[in-house]
């Protein structure tokens, strides 16, 4: 392609991360970009707004760090673990400032970013009914159908001005392809002003397009393609790597604190001048403790040559 | 929680998850939800209901876990899975779409008539404890055929009035909820199943929740002492079969070997 | 599983489609049952409503065959050849007999299939403005956005009493894989009542279950597996064999004339009692010109064991 | 059409096919229509556009057919592309997200200000010819940045007033559609080239079509004789320039070799 994408990480954030952006930074459990979270901290960037459906540990760090004045999500909380003390702290009692929220359901987040995606005004979905969170969130509202058959409720779109998202490979171009849990990445990046791509690995564009059915975004959308390896830890890449389960239990003890909090992202984060430091702070045998047990292919199926 | 206990004694949260498992039986389709329902389903997948799908709603159906994920995102019940799909179409075609059979949910709150509560303690604004919210809950409690809930038993979670709705149950009762379900074109009939660490719920006529079974070492009293309006008793009140070995060697030993779940 | 679904065509279809159904077989140019079709004429079931976003030579053939009164539809053609007699005439002519018709754009019955498949009571879309098209097809309908920022139109869940597809293939219990075009072939299965799945290759779960990403349609929603190589011909099948091109070529003379179809139908479909016949008929040379000339495989991707 | 004639001469369907795929140069991404769009785009990303993205209806970005494809469905539009998705996909992200610079549209009938008709001839209900419809044909109206036109001139085809419209063009003219798309938020900006057998139309500041070029061989009592209505024609009316020696062989021999679409 005549327009070379590949960038660092710190040149991604910086060119494509601007103080006041909606950001979000997706991946349901799997493929969650900490390295990008970790560089927009060390960039201090300030006043975002963070959108994901769950904030998990990458975002209670980054609220933590002070990049953030408003959250946008579904489900708040260390998954199987606990809770996230940076944002608790910061909804519960104010402090250390006030953080503006906007809470939906997953579907209503998932839908939310379709709608954003497709260039539709709203996104309608059988959810809400009978509940508290229309009332406290104006924009879920109700849609009458116009075929007479009753009510649903809509969602309004969700365009975050970035998206970034964490892939097992893409090739130059940004065209990327994942496997394992899919997520709402496809919607949120079609959605985005911007997009950044995190790869385990860059591959030739053949590799592509061997499997097309593979690719869930297309390089047209696409940025910056940033080769980050190990860059979803403590999240997981399916095929590569493990989710570091001990450090989301960690986790639950450090985030309890303000002080601990502030120490881990000082050791962790600022004192770290990237991914490359952060993955031997880590050590090669945590490192390879983490590494599937044995391969699990997918075997290979046939497109046929049609000439 | 009691301390567990050695032999085939067993922990009050070993006897919640043996429960709630029993109660999957000739369950065809089950939505997976975080913490306890997940080591739950994982049971009775191998137990009483081997044909069980399970349906993690990070977007996959037909998981077969090789361990207990902690997560529900967990890479585990993707490899060997049936079918791993986006969060857009597992939300739409699989639960909206009415595939669902049973969705399990937890609460920090419940009321009478099993409306629930996950989002905050106190007031939303400025809430004295904030819960992690609705995630996929209140879809589940509108979209799944229905609805089984686990949950310890409290003062506190067991409440005459819930302080945020997040999950619709049978709302005001049996009239009301029915009329807004028929109404509304809800393919769900609402919670059916509440098990805690004292005892196994069903839902009366009225769809007012109902005891039906109390957990062996649980009394009345202690039932009572934990909930926070007066209790609907069954006439004929059972008592829950105690967890058989095979049921605890599975928990114990491959599903929840650290205690995570069952301490 | 527990209960198998594995069935003949002739069973299958005798025992899933019944007259007065409304019937999708779907496949976007690319895996269309013409098995099925064929058997549903043999079957000579009456009064179905036909829905496919391209009615292409299949319903040309069952609408002469004159199992249909009711036709929905997007695009009515030969694609890249010309037009479909049979249809036109019922349409122009009403002879033999007037054929109803609802029609849409492909996104319009895209959006119908998806609002059927999610249970919602309306599929929302930026088409049709400006359009005669909502004029004579009153179930497009102006929608306002609840937020204020104007209209949309609205199409109409649609969901079939039965909807067939043709795969790659499928395990006994009905979990189905597919590549290359995907058309709207999930959407239509999910919205509809009962699901045939006719495959080119019965697989062990094994294969299925090694590749989770490639499953389109899950055994839940399938009610019965037909084998039957070769039966989307003269359609396709990515990798096992090619578009037959001569024949939607020699089908423009063919649907010229109500004759030379009936003739057509007599020699292709009444008198042959299934598939395999019409394979013979076809000939070896046929079907070994129709084989892509080379593999061209996607390649294996490791989804890791994690134990 | 003309026959097809020898050496450096060509029929008049190469010629507009020629001079559709040269009004592609500069554009980024394509959407494919069947039939001559088809061969069109085909043509220019192999000359003034080697980096035209093809987006195909059925659900390919980034095609790199190794043959030309008869139908916008065919095999080889999928082996070797970037991105094969679903119809979903392709018309929600896709064209109705945005994405697509040009999408190229075949017409019954055209009127002065673009409107489109390919649905039937003569009254819906029991048309004198029925055609095929819109396929995706008024949903790319709607939203590709621009639309471009191919297709044969005649009485028939180039009418005052289109029976049936299938697809929006500008509408009643400038004022008309500038406001309509604006207060529907379009993002299309309508139909901005008409490409015919007999020369290159575009549209003038007021959207009505205008003959800004005149194919070899043809005069402008043709054009004329083949319009039904008082056709706009440029001050400076250019002279198309006719095929060249590699886009001839280009068609003959890769693209359409049976002589399909260029007899």
């Amino acid at each position: 392609m005549t327009n070379p994408k590949v960038a660092s990480m710190r040149d991604a954030i910086a060119d494509l991360v601007r103080d006041g952006d909606t950001v979000a930074i997706e991946g349901f459990t799997h493929l969650i970009s900490f390295a990008a979270g970790h560089e927009i901290i060390r960039q201090r960037k300030r006043d975002l707004t963070l959108a994901r459906l769950t904030p998990d540990l990458i975002y209670d760090q980054m609220i933590a760090a002070g990049v953030a004045r408003k959250l946008i999500f579904s489900w708040l909380g260390n998954p199987g673990v606990g809770g996230l003390g940076a944002i608790r702290r910061r909804i519960e009692t104010g402090d250390p400032a006030p953080l503006e929220v906007e809470e939906y359901s997953h579907f209503g987040m998932v839908g939310r970013y379709t709608a954003g995606a497709a260039n539709l005004p709203f996104f309608p979905l059988r959810s809400y009914f009978e509940t508290d969170l229309p009332v406290v969130n104006p924009l879920i509202r109700e849609i009458e159908s116009p075929y007479g058959d009753g009510k649903v409720y809509a969602v309004p779109p969700l365009k975050p001005d970035v998206t970034i998202i964490h892939a097992q490979r893409a090739d130059a171009a940004g065209n990327t392809q994942v496997w394992g849990l899919l997520g709402c990445q496809k919607e949120a990046a079609f959605a985005a002003d911007r997009v950044i791509v995190v790869v385990e690995e860059l591959v030739d564009e053949a590799v592509i397009r061997a499997d097309p059915n593979r690719t869930i975004i297309p390089g047209l959308i696409v940025d910056a393609v940033v080769v980050e390896p190990f860059g979803a830890h403590p999240s997981y890449v399916q095929g590569a790597y493990d989710r570091d389960n001990q450090f989301y239990l960690d986790w639950d003890a450090i985030t309890r604190d303000e002080g601990s909090i502030q120490a881990w992202l000082r050791d962790w984060v600022y004192d770290l001048d990237g991914r490359t430091a952060y993955v031997d702070k880590l050590g090669p045998d945590r490192v390879a403790s983490l590494r599937p047990a044995a391969a699990a292919p997918s075997g290979s199926v046939d497109y046929g040559q049609y000439t | 929680m009691t301390a567990a206990v050695h032999g085939s004694a067993f922990s009050k949260s070993e006897m919640m998850i043996v429960a709630a498992a029993r109660e999957l039986a000739g369950q065809r389709v089950c939505f997976v939800g975080v913490g306890l329902p997940n080591i739950a389903v994982n049971l009775a997948q191998r137990t009483v209901a081997p044909d069980l799908e399970l349906v993690y709603e990070a977007g996959v159906f037909g998981a077969r876990p090789a361990r207990l994920p902690l997560s529900i995102g967990d890479p585990t019940i993707v490899t060997g899975s049936t079918a791993a799909v986006s969060m857009y179409e597992l939300f739409s075609f699989y639960l909206q779409g009415g595939l669902i059979d049973v969705g399990f949910l937890g609460a920090a709150q419940i009321d009478r008539f099993g409306n629930i509560n996950t989002t905050v303690i106190g007031d939303y604004e400025r809430p004295t404890t904030r819960l992690p919210g609705s995630g996929g809950a209140c879809e589940i409690a509108i979209n799944a055929r229905q609805v089984f809930v686990i949950m310890r038993q409290s003062a506190r979670s067991f409440v005459e009035k819930i302080d945020f709705r997040t999950s619709p149950g049978n709302l005001g009762g049996a009239e009301q909820a029915e009329r807004i379900r028929r109404e509304g074109g809800w393919l769900g009939r609402g919670p059916s199943v509440v098990v805690t660490d004292l005892g196994t719920w069903h839902f009366d006529d009225d769809c007012e929740m109902r005891l039906d079974s109390l957990h062996p070492g649980a009394t009345l009293d202690d039932v009572r002492a934990t909930i926070g309006w007066q209790p609907r008793i069954a006439g004929s009140l059972a008592s829950t079969a105690p967890p058989t070995d095979a049921e605890l060697r599975l928990i114990r030993e491959e599903l929840d070997p650290g205690g995570a779940y069952t301490r």
